[in-house]
């Protein structure tokens, strides 16, 4: 990567000597920008919910806030109006937590299952079952609304947490059961042969041996559910029936709601708020899904 | 001796392609089976059908007796060693060796003493504990081989256990497994592609290629008396030489100029052949230097390469426009472009049709 | 495990085969069970989906499914509305630019995080985090950041360049970049991080033996990793494609498909009918969406089923 | 009992308005329970598909016209004849306009709780103040005024894009209103005069509009109509056309009609004889518990009750759809309009009426692209608009 | 012999860990050298930094005379095989072989000679539009030799070039790589565990331990006279026996209650040791049966275990307590069991000091 000449008399002898070449400060240089340009928007998130209203009339989005200041996020929690209503994101917070916390290993347990049932198990369909899996993930989920409203009402779960549980499972199915299927592909095969030989099951097999091992690729079925259910609106608005609202629902009544002036702060705080969940996660255990990833993903 | 294994008519389909066709064999109880072949003749998929892990296109198979064609792996009376051994990542020794009698709603007493039973026979107690990947590649074949072992069935198979190992510790575990063979007296059926191995575990060798057995018979014969070309090629290292020529009606075997008189070759059916043929010889029964004259064909020729192998070497030449191949003892001095006299008797060797390969 | 055999071979062939058509299916019983969801999903949900979707593009149903047909008139509408043919020209657009700089970008700077940098994780997790925020929430913070009086601009007219002018939104001619900015922020990450893992999957071996070869990094990346991380290429792709074609929330929550009707999507226009109980047409229009995936998804079922004739166990 | 209303009034003075209801419902026993959403689209999305679910709110709010046809064709409707003839709602509810897209072949589906008007221009006396310019009295001044307001800094014609261009296509319709007058109004929209709506005084129209939107800022194209209207307040910008709805805005920011900002009706024309009209109205789900849908029908007794609608229009900046009003709480603005609505033939009623909401959105789009898309010629737009109404139905 | 590759004090560490310790090596201009030894001991290491691959810690390196220390790997004219080959997957075996020229910027003509030259040499023209998932593994390994040879260097080095591949290809692409040395007359420096293509292949041979270079020698020194217990022990399959005892005062070997007496045996000093001693002795130099009896010293054992190899046979047996194999020719009728007479000269054995290992 570096070319280096040895200037006459010196012999070379031991470590090359290090040079601090172009190439590495431009790949630095890349890397801080990139970073930069990464970082801005929530940083400006962050300051903007801390800046009055004043400031933010006054300077622009880009300068520090000269009196930082935690109102916003109070009020944007729990005094923001939305309706009649003044209760802020709070009760809205409760539910998101409640859908995410039923709905992301719900979804997860059964793509598990799928990929691994396709991975191991194939039976006549299932390649097409898969194939037919593919092709929804395309499809825009609006237009599957209906067939699910008409479903889901038929069984009476339309507008309740269950209702909104299914759904969440529905739209994960074809990418998480993609994610499965792929890892469960690269495992090697004797070892659901030797399971078999000592005599366990579909089910046995799937809980003893298959899940402890899909600890990484589940690592990334899980951040990506909890980021897509934490940050689901239409679904939650349609299906989840009005005790369950989901905060993003908050969220958007929040941020397209002006009281005479546009109130970016409130707006902001409540925007960093709603998005901390998921966010939390990523900072977490975003060094888990570049790893987990490798082991579902790259295989094509 | 009893039948342990019977194939019969076995049949095997993927999609179009015929792996296995109408394929039998027949395995005594307590014999050691070698299912030997070049990559990709069908010795996993055999292997696979027997345990119950494909599902055949044709054909019956018998363990103990028992027509277990249509029954599950578990109900077969078998146990499986693959080559990646396969063991369950995430749990320790202990819980890989129960897990089947786990499975199996065995009681924890009868569970333990099992577990027991067989980590004593493979040596591995210091090792219950431990997981998979703590093991070195011995201990972990010791642990695959147990998982069969204290599901106490009649037959073992293995897959190619020890081609992942390097050469030091394939030929440590080689006589473990023979030693644990001649202990417990189970029926194993053992899939390589390694013929030492092959040679010196097996009772019976079954020599495979393109899913149909060329040969089935003890190592002696294999070695000695292939059947056709491709065993008698395939079997044996440095390959055996051949030299195609014609063989002439006083019994005399020619080629490129050379004459071999063929007298004292035990003919299959006794009735010398004639027309074109392929002489076998193998390294090992071409003499070099003082004894070379006295065999029954000598000749004298120029040595091309000279490979040293400690015990013995291997010497490169050309008889009739061939090149052959000779083992030599380290103490005789051989080096490249040496003109020295090599001899053998052809009745130890092999002829064989030049059409069918056949042995004539 | 020994059994009695004079009993075994007294059964005939056929209750043989019989017992084992119940095992066999006892073994495979539980496979469908597990399995059940996913086939519930796959027809109840995608086919019959599907079929309503494709069926009802060609009544004139409003808010209730009818069954009132009226041959192809959707679709000759749905192809004359221009702001039908502005959303496929747009998608198309947005959908190369998406995709182009997410992988170009990703691509990029995978290669920079491969290069056994300082602070590997903390990079990485600034270029994923992004994706853990909506689309509604990239689509707001951005419109702020271009807002012209708000955002950029603002800030470089507040340094003394008055004559500065950057509102990509405020634009109908550059509203879809301003869009396809937002979305790479939200989108490079995951892009990058398959890349990455892509990139780490390459044999060190041919590394070692292109630097022997004297071929010079770049080169080494262009003419040689790239062409050997297919799989993860098309991972990745098959993700980008998938959220181009159903982007919808970044398009509302940014421009609200304007300035105009520049920042429209299929998506945005299927939706907008069905919203506004025009269901058939919207109908119509997904179907037209569904149609180019439809082609591709054919061609690669038949290629699996082809690779997988050769291929079945258990 | 409970009864949950889906409404969209989640700006300042709707949250004012709508809190009037909730209160005084709140005073008879029974309780609201509020489910706003913003943004009228998402909101009726939202009603309609938990209608569709088995589940819907047991009121919600709609825009008068044919926006809720199919829930009535479906019966999914409180049948409200029973309450509206005990009450008398024929007798006090006008102007006609206003009842017709409730009471349907004899039969009340729904109740109207405010008549808007759409045609009102807000200025900002301080922005023209600025520009050294007085308020324009007629729409030839305001367009002489442009470039000086523009000279000025100020933003000379304030108007946003947002919700797919519903702003802009208000703005067009009193154009074209200006135009044609209203009977011709009713001919192209109700009657799909095809020629009326290829003609040149329609070209006239979206010229104009074209010529406006060049005086827009850039902050115009996805900005929603409140923030459009505190650039008036403000006195960023010189005018607005909005319906009375701004009116709210007005007031919660505690501005004077007359001092700080001037409502000017109709626009377009140097006397206001029209009154283009809309308004809000709130329908009632059929429930199966008969303690919600007395409930239901105690609410919309409320609605209609002079004192709610008093305190309500107040709030909301809209008119009571009553006469036995007590409107000493209006302002000078809004007993303005109320005495156009006064006029015979004066009321021309908003095109939901005639066309749906699939139109509306179409016809929203042509609107939009022709004064944000520098491409798009008004020759263009009007061909466009033409095909539309060939196909609507 | 001139030298070609000049190894001085050379260390490598990997943080704490020192992987090679100046470790010193010169190889000769056209020498073929094997470094062998087992897993970890830091060939492929010691390889990459003669190719630059690797940042060495301290040391130089010279190739052809010139210090190349710090030179970029393609400066070095050194030219690298590896075990997978590495060949770029997606260009044509045409390119995989001119890819490095035409980066260098040579001309059209000059790369289509040396293409065309070393195809010749490879026999691979018939390939050169194949990509390289549709060679076979030996195919594979001549154009990663191709790769090389274009590009004209002094130096080839291999890194276990043939352990992928499977036993017979791998026997003939042995005698392959020898025959283009001898062709090329290039310096080799060439990688592996495995002991047959060591012995096979090597002018000299460097055996490795732990990054230290234990003996560097040819491979007839180093199999009949290892400098330590260790490379005995490691050359040589089935591996020397090794007696643990005691020399007396009168130079004979004891050990369990067997005397074994050493005249003969080469000092390595000439002066006879005593004290504790470990007497090696390889299987092929014990004989068995008549002519047993006539060798300097004999017992009579029991065999325990025979391995039938083909040409010979292992039989392994027990002599003072120590486990002994030894090698007979496939002839001799040889069974578990049986009682036989074995013998050898310990003249040609080993004899180590117990404490260093060393030979003495
Ligand atoms: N799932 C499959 N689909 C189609 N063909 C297959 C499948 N599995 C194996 N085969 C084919 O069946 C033949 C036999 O394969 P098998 O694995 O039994 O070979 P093998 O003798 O075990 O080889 P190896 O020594 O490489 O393990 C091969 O030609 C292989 O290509
Ligand atoms: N990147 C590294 N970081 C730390 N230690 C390393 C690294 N690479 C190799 N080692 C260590 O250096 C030692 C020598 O490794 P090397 O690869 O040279 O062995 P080898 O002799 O080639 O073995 P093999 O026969 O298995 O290829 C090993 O102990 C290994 O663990
Ligand atoms: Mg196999
Ligand atoms: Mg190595």
């Amino acid at each position: 990567m570096s070319a280096i000449t040895a200037s006459a008399g010196i012999e070379p002898s031991g470590p090359r000597p290090k040079q601090v070449t172009a190439a590495r400060v431009g790949i630095y240089a890349f890397l801080l920008i990139a970073a930069l340009f990464f970082l801005i928007p929530l940083i400006v998130m962050i300051m903007t919910s801390m800046k009055s209203m004043n400031e933010i009339r006054g300077g622009n989005i880009f300068a520090l806030p000269t009196q930082p200041t935690f109102d916003y996020w109070v009020k944007a929690w729990s005094s923001a109006c939305t309706g009649v209503a003044c209760t802020g994101l709070a009760p809205g917070f409760f539910n998101s937590v409640k859908i995410t916390l039923l709905s992301v290993p719900i979804s997860i347990v059964i793509a598990m299952i799928n990929g691994y049932a396709l991975s191991f198990w194939r039976f006549r369909g299932a390649e097409l079952m898969f194939a037919i899996l593919v092709f929804g993930a395309f499809v825009p989920f609006q237009v599957l609304v209906y067939p699910i409203i008409f479903g889901l009402s038929r069984v009476g779960l339309f507008g309740t947490l269950p209702g909104i549980v299914i759904v969440h499972t529905i739209f994960g199915m074809p990418i998480l059961t993609l994610l499965f299927r792929n890892f469960f592909s690269s495992l090697p095969v004797e070892l659901f042969k030797a399971a078999r030989v000592d005599g366990a099951g579909f089910w046995r097999i799937f809980f003893s041996v298959m899940l402890p091992m899909s600890v990484p690729i589940a690592i990334v079925a899980v951040i990506l559910q909890v980021t897509g259910i934490w940050n689901d609106f239409i679904f939650g608005l349609v299906f989840a029936g009005r005790e369950n609202m989901p905060m993003t629902v908050q969220l958007n009544n929040i941020v397209r709601t002006s009281t005479g002036t546009v109130e970016y702060s409130t707006n902001m705080a409540a925007t960093v708020l709603t998005g901390a969940v998921p966010l939390i996660v990523y900072f977490v255990s975003g060094k888990w899904f570049v790893r987990g990833i490798a082991a579902g993903a790259v295989k094509g | 001796m009893a039948t342990s294994v019977d194939i019969r008519d076995l049949s095997l389909n993927y999609g179009a392609v015929t792996v296995l066709d109408k394929l039998n064999l027949e395995v005594g109880r307590g014999e050691f089976i070698v299912l030997l072949g070049p990559s990709g003749c069908g010795k996993s998929t055999l292997l696979n059908c027997i345990a119950g892990l494909l599902d055949i296109s044709a054909g019956q198979i018998f363990i103990s007796g028992k027509n277990v064609t249509w029954d599950e792996p578990k109900d077969r009376g078998i146990g499986m060693v693959f080559q990646s051994y396969a063991l369950y990542p995430q749990m320790s020794v202990e819980k890989n060796l129960s897990f089947g009698l786990r499975v199996a709603g065995f009681k924890k007493e009868e569970i333990d003493a099992r577990v027991k039973h067989a980590s004593e026979i493979l040596q591995i107690q210091p090792l219950l504990k431990r997981r998979p990947v703590e093991l070195s590649g011995g201990q972990r074949q010791r642990v695959a081989i147990g998982r069969a072992l204290v599901r106490d069935v009649d037959v073992f198979l293995f897959d190619e256990p020890l081609s992942n190992l390097d050469a030091k510790l394939r030929s440590d575990l080689r006589v473990e497994i023979k030693r644990l063979h001649q202990r417990l007296k189970n029926t194993m059926i053992y899939v390589t592609h390694d013929q030492i191995e092959a040679m010196t575990l097996a009772d019976r060798i079954a020599i495979m290629r393109n899913g149909v057995i060329q040969q089935f018979d003890t190592p002696h014969t294999i070695y000695n008396k292939p059947v056709n070309l491709f065993v008698a090629g395939f079997i044996g290292s440095p390959s055996m030489n051949f030299l195609n020529g014609q063989i002439s009606n006083d019994g005399t075997f020619e080629t490129g100029g050379v004459r071999i008189p063929l007298n004292g070759y035990g003919w299959e059916d006794g009735a010398v052949k004639t027309g074109a043929a392929v002489l076998g010889i193998r390294p090992e029964h071409v003499t070099v230097g003082a004894g070379a004259k006295a065999l029954p064909f000598s000749a004298d020729v120029d040595i091309e390469l000279v490979e040293p192998m400690g015990a013995d070497t291997i010497a490169w030449t050309r008889l009739g426009g061939h090149s052959v191949t000779f083992r030599a003892a380290a103490e005789i001095e051989l080096h490249a472009g040496q003109k020295v006299t090599i001899g053998f008797d052809p009745a130890r060797g092999s002829v064989f049709d030049a059409q069918s390969g056949d042995r004539i | 495990m020994t059994t009695t055999v004079a009993t075994e071979q007294a059964l005939t062939q056929r209750q043989l085969k019989a017992r084992a058509g119940r095992r066999r299916l006892a073994g495979k019983l539980s496979a469908i069970i597990g399995t059940l969801p996913m086939m519930i999903v796959a027809i109840g949900v995608f086919v019959i989906g599907i079929i309503f979707t494709v069926v009802l593009s060609f009544t004139n149903s409003k808010l209730f499914p009818s069954f009132n047909f009226v041959g192809w008139r959707q679709y000759e509408i749905l192809w004359a509305t221009p702001r039908w043919q502005q959303s496929v020209i747009n998608i198309w657009f947005y959908g190369f630019g998406h995709i182009a700089l997410c992988l170009g970008l990703g691509f990029a700077l995978a290669v920079a995080i491969d290069q056994r940098i300082r602070g590997e994780d903390a990079f990485r997790t600034v270029f994923l985090y992004p994706f853990a925020l909506s689309a509604v929430i990239t689509g707001l913070v951005w419109q702020l950041m271009l807002d012209p009086n708000w955002g950029f601009q603002a800030f470089v007219r507040s340094l003394g360049y008055t004559d500065f002018t950057f509102a990509p939104l405020a634009n109908s001619n550059t509203a879809l970049l301003g869009m396809v900015v937002a979305s790479v922020w939200n989108g490079v990450g995951v892009t990058m991080a398959i890349l990455l893992s892509g990139l780490r999957g390459v044999d060190e071996e041919i590394w070692k033996a292109a630097r022997i070869d004297g071929i010079p990094t770049w080169r080494t990346y262009i003419s040689i990793v790239v062409p050997m991380m297919r799989g993860a290429v098309a991972t990745a792709l098959v993700l980008l494609v998938v959220n181009v074609v159903r982007t919808f929330d970044i398009v509302i929550a940014m421009t609200g498909g304007g300035p105009g009707i520049s920042t429209q999507m299929p998506a945005t226009y299927v939706i907008d009918n069905i919203n506004s109980r025009n269901v058939g047409h919207g109908m119509a229009a997904a179907t037209c969406m569904l149609l180019p995936i439809a082609v591709l998804i054919i061609v690669q079922a038949v290629y699996r089923w082809r690779a997988s004739r050769r291929g079945r166990t258990t | 009992a409970d009864v949950e209303v889906i409404h969209w009034w989640t700006s300042g003075g709707e949250q004012a308005a709508v809190s009037v209801f909730a209160k005084e419902f709140d005073k008879t026993g029974d309780k609201w329970v509020d489910n706003a959403i913003a943004l009228g689209e998402t909101a009726r999305a939202a009603i309609m598909q938990r209608a569709l679910g088995g589940d819907p709110p047991d009121a919600a709010q709609f825009n008068p016209g044919r926006q809720y046809e199919e829930l009535i064709s479906a019966g999914l409707l409180l049948d409200l004849t029973p309450l509206a003839e005990k009450e008398g709602w024929d007798k006090f509810i006008r102007p006609a306009e206003t009842v017709a897209p409730c009471k349907i072949d004899g039969k009340w589906w729904c109740v109207p709780v405010n008549i808007h008007m759409n045609n009102w221009a807000w200025a900002s006396i301080p922005a023209f103040k600025k520009a050294g310019l007085e308020v324009p009295s007629t729409w030839d001044e305001y367009i002489a005024d442009l470039p000086k307001l523009k000279d000025a800094g100020v933003i000379p014609f304030a108007i946003g894009g947002d919700g797919g261009g519903w702003q802009v296509s208000l703005m067009a319709n009193q154009l074209i209103l200006a135009q044609l007058g209203a009977a011709n109004v009713e001919k192209i929209w109700k009657d799909k005069d095809l020629d009326l709506a290829g003609g040149p005084e329609v070209l006239k129209a979206f010229q104009t509009l074209k010529a406006l939107g060049g005086y827009a800022d850039p902050g115009s194209p996805n900005r929603s109509w409140s923030d459009t209207t505190s650039l008036v307040i403000s006195g960023e910008a010189a005018l607005q056309v909005m319906g009375d709805w701004a009116q709210g805005e007005f007031q919660v920011a505690g501005q004077k009609p007359g001092v700080d900002y001037a409502c000017l009706l109709g626009p377009l024309l140097p006397d206001a004889k029209n009154v283009r009209i809309g308004g809000d109205i709130f329908v009632f789900f059929k429930q199966k518990d008969p303690d919600v849908e007395r409930a239901q029908l105690s609410l919309a007794s409320m609605m209609v009750n002079p004192q709610v609608q008093a305190m309500f229009n107040t709030a909301k900046g809209s008119a009571p759809i009553r006469d036995d009003v007590d409107l000493s709480l209006a302002n000078d603005c809004m007993k303005k309009a109320i005495e156009v609505l006064k006029q015979p033939g004066a009321v021309v009623p908003d095109q939901n009426v005639w066309r749906n909401e699939a139109f509306a959105t179409a016809q929203n789009a042509i609107f939009s692209d022709l004064i944000y898309n520098a491409n798009t010629t008004p020759e263009a737009a009007q061909a466009q608009f033409v095909e539309l109404l060939k196909n609507a139905e």
